[in-house]
């Protein structure tokens, strides 16, 4: 494993993804009902097209993106919109959703349309197809990503790295999706490239997905520049910045885009859904996702439409386990724990992972004993240690100013390493809540 | 923290007084009064000093002579008077140059007898030991170069350990016990019954060793000078001595 | 603008406003000379002398001093009760003396006497000034005791040379060394935090009762 | 000793202060600046023993800080309580305001009131819970119950309850915005304390999902707009959103018919203690 | 379960196996051929003298700690066992008592407990003892015929000096300064532990097996035990060849509390800097303090005085190396000065 | 006389006995201005300042007129030394109110500061000359600003620890102050 390019720090915790990694995806039923927040991206929420008691079909278009930093949302499955109402969020708040009870005798089948041919499509205006699909970075983020692909004009993209590192541990839909839809993944990459005017691409995959790696080679079209790039096995090796950092050996500048230094990173899924687009016209509704960990019976991956409540992919998984202990959407070290059955399944919900008594145990709290393990494990070479003393005694101002708490991408490595198991990383979440709230008056 | 708190409060219940708006003027200081306080008390001060200084000085002389005169006539057991000679240009003298500050010279004090025999010489040194300098006075006979006393004038060393180099009875009465010169130090009751040894303070072995080699320093210094011969001091009455 | 009755002057420099126990002025002296009792009252009977005739002094003459050279003169009257101190204690007391040393002459500098004759004796009339003077001087006097009882009786086992636990009594050299002496005011400030933490914590209970009745 | 040395004595400490006197004079002369002659007034009110124990250099450099306002009169541990007053009194700090306000929370769902449907683990603190997943709580709008707003207040006004809610004392409380700022679901709110109707609730639900969620929740069943003077009470986004400008109008009656309680009339502390609870506090 | 779920908690829902606790514990096992070794060397003079400290420190911790089950954690009892093996085996057991309450007590607890310490406590403690007793803690009796005859005087009354009539022997640094006819120790005798000194100061080999364990385990910083053995090589190399010190450079490293200071006391995570940078310049500081402390300095041994000086300017290291932040040149951005 | 060599003044004034940690001199200060580290580190130099401005006058007193009347010594010194940091002082606030914000307003502390009378009291005594005077000034600056800056840095990091109620304030910086002590102690019988 060593010898392969990676960055400096980092952790590695149990990979668990011996779970479902051998598991080929499966389509998921539809179920009954589907909530549709208008807010499953990074920006302004959507802006709902259609009314309660309007017929939708599946692929139909809800809601409108409002603003240039927005995206569109789609239906997921046919039926009629029942309300639009306020509905528990994954993230823990109550959002505007769309409530569409779905036709059990509908054939799911999308209403005909035309679907551009890609190569026909002006460059510029790719993006913009792309938006219309409503298509999200499926990395985590769920950043537009027409923006991505329309850089400022200053900051010219040389390289595209499609990231397939998928560092999470547990997690397995990335890789997943490239021994399945290679041909896809190719497909979305030489659209982006098409998008964003250049030729050269890097695939950066974890040196524990060797199958992904060989299927992603063979795959590799004789006239696309492409290089397939085993990676260390390091968490977050998925993260941008470390992604660049191990492919291209440079930093991107504290406060600055990846742009700044003329790369572009989309994930796997993403340049998939968005060969779907031009292939058989589909927006972005559904994609794979794990559902995993020792607290949930039948573990796999599964093509799950978005909307679908948590509850049903519980009950069609087998059901929780005697000891499961806690849910979570994501992977164990950045995804969310999830208080409540009913909160549906958004578009950047890359895997369901239920988590039994015995893997999260946690210890108490103690006090910082100045270990410095944070400072050995943080990625973007932060004092996690520095920022958690600041924020127990709540000088946030400090934080930002100091100690550049706005750097800190809350990969949670400092969390995992902290003997004295300092919730570091949620401290800094909540430290930034706050100083967002100070800065608004 | 509760200070403020303190504050607080008392911004809500207290109406609070306008600020004094009549600023004093600042009236204008002549030059003159800023110079005539301070000469004058300058003067004044000093006045009162000196009249109690008239007044403490000759006891405050006296005091110290009697403390030097204490310490070598300890330092020489048997002394009745002794001469201070001053070390003027490598050879000893009693007096000193004209015009030239007595604390600009090294000095012995060389003791006599009541019959006026010359009984030996006391030297006063110091050194740096455990803290800050130590400052010994040490007689010994300048012609078989045995010791004849000694005295710890200042020291900070440690109290408790390194003061015993003068509150250590045991210590302090080896260097009345005439022992041969140079001295060599020995751990407590690992000597060998070399007459030159001295046994050192357990704890404070630093300081003993200070005083020991400031002896023996001293002696390196001045045995030599102290060889050429002592020039003979006039005689003199006890009278005089009295009067010292 | 200050209303005190000439009681309270002099009450309040002796324990409530204690120069070194609270206000942590003199604390050179306090720290310094503090290894042994004799020594502390040595001190304390210098420094009280000293602040006694400067308060007078400067609240009698303070009409003819201007504002600009104030601190000169205040400290050159200061300076010299210290040197006529100095002089009469090396003559009548000269063991003491060389045991103070330098701290001797440092009392001009201690910004508790300079303290006083800003804040009090530039402002009012000999006789509360003496007050004034005597209350700090007592309380100057205590933290000094306090601290060289403690120093003393630690660190060679016996109270004003006289020994307390006979000769095998093995003494912490540490108390009369510097260390000590930072520590011993430590001590002593925490046992006065510990003091003042259990009236406020019996006051606090009270008062939530009281609210909450 | 001579006369002689009197005569030098007297002279040399004369000379140098002549010498001094006539520097400082000519210093005093050249360097004059202009200062704010409150400055001068407050370091005379100051102890002037210039030992830095409030941080600032020296007492005069305090008193710059005071008059300039970047000090508070309290950062001077030496002077008493009454000097402290004194100089606040000088300054002319600011008349207390005349109309006493206080903090008062939006949220009466404490621990018995409403539903958790999670427990959350982890750093004890309200904004450390709040993002996780909204803190563990059905209502998300509600309070969490941990405490920073406790933790916040310098004066002590906020003890917290029986059921997990902090309870502002009104007397206490100097409305100085800590608790606004510290709690991450922005339920407390400064108001006069003439302000009596008050509606405990931010839960923008309703009918039964919002009572789903706790069982003191505002269900936007519009009786309390029915039994107020018209515009007092209006009903926005499902809760009921008292116009304080109308103040004047509003009385308890309109609390009378609340299925919820959602809605009450305060007059002095929120939440009521039991005599049980006050008995086991004066123990 | 259920419908309802059990627990949320914030990412990440995983954590490593690493926790303070097991290191404290660790570090106390890694300890314990140390023990054995100075009961093997010293009888039962070295259980009294560490369960007096060990004592101390833990009755200290309950009494005055600030939360009630700090003693769980294992750092009082970490504290206690590196005080005791700074002792000499024949300390009155009163004194080790006291000096473990003190270093606890004003030590750590006075600092908020557990992590937040400036100093060692266990130094602090010792600091203490040697400034208080001087006499009592540089005193090292002579072998004993038998095992299990007591060094000096272990029981000697409180407050009361001990009385010690066995004739005294010297330890290798103690011989070297101070001795009447200075020798160098063979570094055979340091490394296996056959000489005098204080419990712990003897086998250099048992403490360097323990050390390598810790920092194998990542439980101690490998950085300073190196940083301090290359910088008092390095200085008392030159020194020595210079000829202007008599301690050759591996003598200096072998003898006496270097060895347990490097790996046990410099490394206490709580006292050292956080940057691995930091903990370079904190290991040549306490190397090249030895050093000199050793040759010219008042007392034969420097290393408790060398890690505590540096203990004190650890937050100004701490202030001086901060991480470079990713993405930037590690000069502080211009923004940041004003 | 005193032929003490220049290093071994300024290493002893500097560390073995440090004037504040070893000698109790200037407490006042130490206490009231170590909580923060750029203030400690100005006051430092502010004192660095006027301790060589002290030695210069005091040996120039010394020398030239105070030969005949060694009583009026210390007065004289305190005189000298009141005014020249008043002036200095006036004329600072003049001519750079930068430097003034920076270092002056620590002069009126340095009046009452003991370590400043304490160095003219003891270069007097040791009988230092006119380097030695410099020197010694420059290490006791030196010796006060290092105590100083280890006791703010010490200071600053402790504003995050839960000190327990008793010992915040004064007591702990004592007990601090202390434990510095005793480890300068190691340096003892250095020179
Ligand atoms: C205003 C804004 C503009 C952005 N522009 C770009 C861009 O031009 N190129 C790009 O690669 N990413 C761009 N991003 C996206 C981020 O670089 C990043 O991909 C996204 O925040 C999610 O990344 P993560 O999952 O690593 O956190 C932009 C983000 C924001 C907020
Ligand atoms: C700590 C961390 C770990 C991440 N891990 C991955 C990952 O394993 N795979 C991935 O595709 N994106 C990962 N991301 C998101 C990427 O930074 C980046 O946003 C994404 O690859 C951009 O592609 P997208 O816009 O198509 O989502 C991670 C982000 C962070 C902050
Ligand atoms: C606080 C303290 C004070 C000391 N004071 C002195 C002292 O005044 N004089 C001295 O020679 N050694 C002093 N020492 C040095 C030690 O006692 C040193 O080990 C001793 O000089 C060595 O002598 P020994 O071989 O007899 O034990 C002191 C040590 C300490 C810790
Ligand atoms: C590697 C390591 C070394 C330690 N060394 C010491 C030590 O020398 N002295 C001590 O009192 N505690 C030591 N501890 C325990 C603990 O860190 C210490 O009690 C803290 O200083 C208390 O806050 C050590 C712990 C570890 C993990
Ligand atoms: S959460 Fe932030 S501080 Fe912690 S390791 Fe990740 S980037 Fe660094
Ligand atoms: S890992 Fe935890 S204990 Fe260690 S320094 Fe960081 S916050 Fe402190
Ligand atoms: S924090 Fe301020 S506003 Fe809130 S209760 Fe306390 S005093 Fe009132
Ligand atoms: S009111 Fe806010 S800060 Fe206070 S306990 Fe409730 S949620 Fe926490
Ligand atoms: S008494 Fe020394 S500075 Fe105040």
């Amino acid at each position: 494993m060593k010898g392969l390019l990676s960055f400096k720090h980092g952790v590695h915790p149990p990979e668990n993804k011996d779970i479902t990694a051998g598991i080929a995806s499966r389509r998921f039923p539809f179920p009954d009902e589907i909530i549709l927040p208008l807010s499953q991206h990074i920006g302004t929420p959507a802006k709902a097209l259609v009314q309660p008691g309007d017929r939708v079909e599946r692929g139909d278009a809800i809601a409108e993106a409002a603003g240039y930093i927005s995206s569109a949302v789609h239906a997921t499955a046919s039926g009629t919109v029942k309300s639009i109402e306020l509905w528990p969020h994954p993230n823990g708040d109550m959002v505007p959703s769309i409530r569409i009870d779905v036709d059990p005798n509908s054939t799911q089948m999308q209403r005909p349309r035309i679907i551009p041919r890609w190569q026909d499509v002006k460059d510029e205006d790719l993006s913009k197809e792309i938006a219309k699909a409503g298509i999200v970075g499926l990395g985590g983020a769920a950043f537009p990503s027409h923006v991505k692909l329309t850089p400022p004009k200053d900051q010219p993209i040389e390289l595209l790295l499609i990231n397939g590192c998928e560092c999470e541990p547990y997690l397995t839909s990335d890789h997943r999706t490239m021994l399945e839809y290679p041909e896809r993944v190719y497909l979305g990459i030489r659209i982006a490239l098409k998008a964003l005017g250049i030729s050269r691409a890097v695939i950066g995959i974890e040196a524990n997905k060797m199958d992904a790696v060989e299927v992603m080679r063979k795959a590799a079209p004789d006239d696309l520049d492409v290089t397939v790039l085993p990676l260390q096995v390091k968490y977050p090796q998925g993260a941008e910045k470390m992604l660049i950092k191990a492919v291209m050996g440079r930093e991107v500048p504290s406060g600055a885009l990846p742009s700044a230094i003329g790369a572009m990173v989309q994930n796997v899924a993403t340049a998939a859904n968005v060969a779907t687009v031009f292939e058989t016209g589909q927006p972005l509704i559904e994609r794979i996702i794990t559902v995993t960990g020792r607290g949930i019976r039948k573990p796999g991956n599964w093509l799950i439409p978005f909307g679908t409540k948590l509850r049903d992919v519980v009950k069609h998984c087998g059901g929780l386990t005697e000891d499961a202990a806690e849910i979570i959407f994501g992977g164990p070290m950045m995804g969310l724990g999830q208080a409540n059955l009913d909160v549906p399944i958004l578009k950047a919900t890359g895997g369901i992972l239920i988590l039994s008594r015995d893997e999260c145990k946690r210890q108490d709290i103690l006090p910082c004993i100045r270990c410095g393990k944070c400072l050995d494990a943080c990625p973007v070479f932060l004092n996690p240690q520095l920022l958690g003393i600041l924020a127990k005694a709540e000088r946030y101002e400090e934080m930002a100013s100091e100690a550049h708490l706005s750097d800190c991408m809350l990969c949670g490595c400092c969390s995992y390493v902290c003997p004295s198991n300092i919730p570091l990383s949620q401290l800094f979440a909540a430290s930034r809540a706050q100083l967002r709230k100070l800065a608004t008056p | 923290m509760s200070e403020e708190g303190m504050n607080e409060g008392l911004e809500v219940q207290d109406s609070g007084t306008p600020p004094e708006q009549e600023s004093p003027a600042k009236a204008e200081v002549s030059t003159f009064q800023l110079v005539a306080t301070l000469a004058v008390a300058g003067a004044l001060a000093g006045l009162l000093i000196v009249l109690v200084n008239q007044h403490t000085k000759p006891i405050i002389d006296k005091y110290k002579a009697e403390q030097l005169r204490k310490a070598v006539y300890e330092v020489l057991p048997g002394a009745e008077h002794y001469d201070t000679y001053y070390l003027v240009d490598g050879s000893l003298s009693l007096s000193l140059p004209e015009g030239a500050k007595e604390s600009d010279f090294k000095r012995v004090y060389v003791g006599y007898t009541a019959a006026g025999q010359r009984l030996g010489v006391a030297v006063s040194r110091g050194e740096s030991g455990f803290q800050d300098v130590v400052q010994i006075i040490f007689g010994f006979d300048h012609v078989t170069g045995k010791l004849t006393g000694m005295k710890v004038l200042d020291s900070k060393e440690t109290p408790g350990l390194g003061d015993k180099i003068y509150k250590d009875k045991a210590f302090v009465d080896q260097f009345f016990a005439g022992p041969e010169t140079p001295l060599v130090p020995v751990k407590s009751g690992a000597g060998k019954g070399l007459p030159n040894e001295i046994d050192t303070i357990t704890g404070a072995t630093i300081s003993s060793k200070t005083v020991i080699g400031i002896i023996n320093h001293g002696l390196e210094e001045w045995k030599p000078i102290l060889d050429q011969g002592i020039p003979q001091a006039p005689a003199r009455s006890v009278d005089e001595e009295a009067q010292q | 603008m200050r209303t005190t009755t000439p009681s309270q002057d002099f009450i309040r420099g002796i324990w409530d406003e204690n120069p070194v126990l609270v206000q942590m002025l003199g604390l050179c002296p306090a720290l310094a000379v503090t290894n042994s009792v004799k020594n502390a009252l040595a001190m304390s009977a210098a420094t009280f002398f000293v602040i006694c005739c400067s308060s007078v002094l400067v609240s009698s003459c303070k009409r003819f001093i201007p504002n600009e050279v104030r601190i000169s003169a205040y400290i050159l009257v200061i300076a010299t009760f210290v040197t006529l101190a100095d002089m009469l204690l090396q003559a009548y007391a000269p063991v003491q003396h060389k045991e103070l040393g330098a701290f001797m002459a440092l009392i001009v500098v201690n910004c508790m006497i300079l303290g006083r004759q800003e804040a009090f004796a530039s402002k009012n009339n000999p006789f509360r000034s003496l007050l004034d003077a005597v209350g700090t001087g007592i309380g100057f006097t205590i933290a000094l005791l306090m601290m060289g009882g403690f120093r003393e009786i630690l660190g060679t086992g016996a109270f004003l040379e006289y020994s307390l636990f006979g000769p095998n009594f093995e003494p912490w050299v540490i108390m009369v060394l510097p260390a000590g002496g930072f520590l011993t005011l430590g001590f002593i400030l925490l046992a006065m935090g510990y003091a003042e933490h259990r009236k406020k914590a019996n006051e606090i209970v009270n008062e939530q009762v009281k609210t909450a009745l | 000793m001579t006369g002689n040395s009197i005569l030098d004595s007297a002279l040399i400490l004369g000379g140098v202060g002549l010498f001094f006197g006539f520097l400082i004079a000519m210093a005093n002369k050249k360097f004059w600046v202009w200062e704010d002659p409150r400055i001068d007034e407050v370091e005379e009110l100051l102890p002037s023993t210039n030992c830095g124990a409030c941080g600032m250099p020296g007492c005069r450099a305090f008193a710059e800080a005071v008059v300039s306002g970047e000090q508070a009169p309290s950062g001077c541990t030496v002077m008493g309580s009454d000097d402290i007053d004194n100089v606040a009194a000088y300054l002319g700090v600011d008349a207390g305001e005349a109309t006493k306000r206080v903090a008062r929370l939006l949220c009466a769902g404490g621990k018995n009131e409403a539903v958790r449907h999670s427990d959350y683990s982890g750093f004890e603190t309200c904004k450390a819970a709040a993002a996780v997943a909204g803190g563990g709580k059905a209502c998300t709008w509600g309070c969490l119950g941990l405490a920073d707003c406790e933790v916040v207040c310098l004066l002590d006004a906020i003890y917290m309850n029986e059921d997990d809610l902090p309870v502002v004392i009104p007397e206490l409380c100097t409305a100085c915005n800590d608790c606004v700022v510290a709690c991450p679901k922005d339920l407390f709110v400064l108001m006069p304390v003439e302000q009596k109707l008050i509606v405990q609730c931010k839960n923008l639900l309703n009918g039964d999902a919002a009572e789903d969620l706790c069982s003191v929740a505002c269900n936007a069943c519009n009786k309390c707009v029915a039994d107020s003077e018209p515009g007092v009470i209006e009903i926005i986004d499902n809760l009921a959103v008292i116009n304080y400008e109308k103040n004047a109008l509003t009385d308890p009656k309109a609390i009378s018919r609340c299925p919820t309680h959602a809605i009450v009339w305060i007059e002095g502390q929120q939440f009521e203690e039991s005599s049980q609870e006050l008995e086991k506090k004066a123990v | 379960m259920t419908d309802s779920i059990v627990k949320i908690t914030a990412s990440p829902h995983v954590r490593s196996a690493d926790s303070t606790i097991r290191i404290m514990w660790s570090v106390v096992i890694s300890l314990v051929p140390v023990i054995a070794a100075s009961i093997y060397f010293f009888g039962p003079s070295a259980i009294f003298v560490l369960l007096a400290s060990v004592a101390g420190c833990l009755l200290t911790e309950r009494l005055f700690g600030s939360t009630p089950g700090s003693l769980a954690d294992g750092s009082a009892m970490i504290t206690g066992l590196l005080l005791g093996l700074t002792l000499p085996p024949g300390f009155p057991l009163w004194m080790a008592f006291l000096g473990a309450g003190f270093g606890m007590a004003f030590g750590k607890i006075i600092f908020g407990g557990l992590g937040q310490n400036i100093f060692n406590p266990a130094l602090v403690g010792r600091a203490f003892l040697q400034a208080a007793f001087p006499v009592a803690i540089t005193t090292w009796p002579a072998k004993t015929q038998h095992w299990w005859t007591l060094q000096g005087d272990n029981f000697a009354l409180p407050f009361m000096s001990p009385v010690v009539d066995a004739a005294t022997a010297a330890t290798p640094l103690g011989n070297l300064k101070f001795g009447d006819d200075p020798v160098v120790t063979p570094l055979l005798d340091l490394f296996m532990g056959t000489t005098g000194g204080s419990l712990g100061e003897t086998s250099a080999l048992l403490i360097l097996l323990g050390g390598l364990y810790l920092a194998w385990r990542g439980h101690l910083n490998w950085h300073i035990p190196l940083s301090i053995f290359v910088s008092a090589f390095a200085v008392s190399g030159l020194f020595y060849t210079l000829g202007i010190s008599q301690f050759p450079p591996m003598f200096m490293l072998l003898s006496g509390g270097m060895m347990l200071g490097a790996f046990y006391m410099a490394t206490d995570m709580v006292t050292s800097p956080i940057t691995n940078k930091g903990c370079w310049l904190f290991g040549f500081g306490i190397g090249f303090l030895v050093v000199v402390i050793r040759i010219w300095g008042g007392l034969p041994e420097g290393v408790m005085y060398a890690i505590l000086l540096m203990n004190a300017l650890v937050p100004f290291i701490n202030r001086a190396t901060q991480p470079r932040l990713f993405g930037t040149s590690g000069k502080k951005k211009e923004a940041d000065n004003e | 006389m005193n032929d003490q060599t220049l290093f071994s003044i300024f290493f002893s004034a500097m560390v073995v006995n440090n004037f504040t940690l070893a000698m109790f001199l200037g407490l006042c200060p130490f206490m009231g201005v170590s909580a923060r580290v750029e203030t400690a580190l100005r006051m430092g130099l502010a004192n660095i300042f006027v301790l060589v401005l002290t030695a210069l006058s005091v040996w120039v007193l010394n020398t030239y007129i105070l030969e005949t009347v060694p009583y009026l010594r210390i007065i004289s010194f305190i005189i000298v030394i009141a005014s020249l940091v008043q002036i200095v002082e006036m004329a600072v606030k003049k001519l750079s109110p930068t430097l003034f914000r920076q270092l002056g307003i620590f002069l009126p502390l340095m009046t009452t500061n003991c370590a400043i009378l304490g160095l003219a009291i003891f270069q007097t005594n040791r009988g230092y000359g006119f380097l030695q005077g410099l020197t010694f000034a420059v290490g006791a600056g030196l010796g006060l600003t290092l105590a100083l800056v280890l006791m703010a840095s010490i200071r600053e990091s402790l504003e995050f620890s839960d000190i327990p109620g008793i010992a915040k304030g004064t007591g702990l910086v004592l007990i601090i102050a202390g434990i510095l002590s005793l480890a300068f102690m190691g340096f003892a019988g250095l020179l």
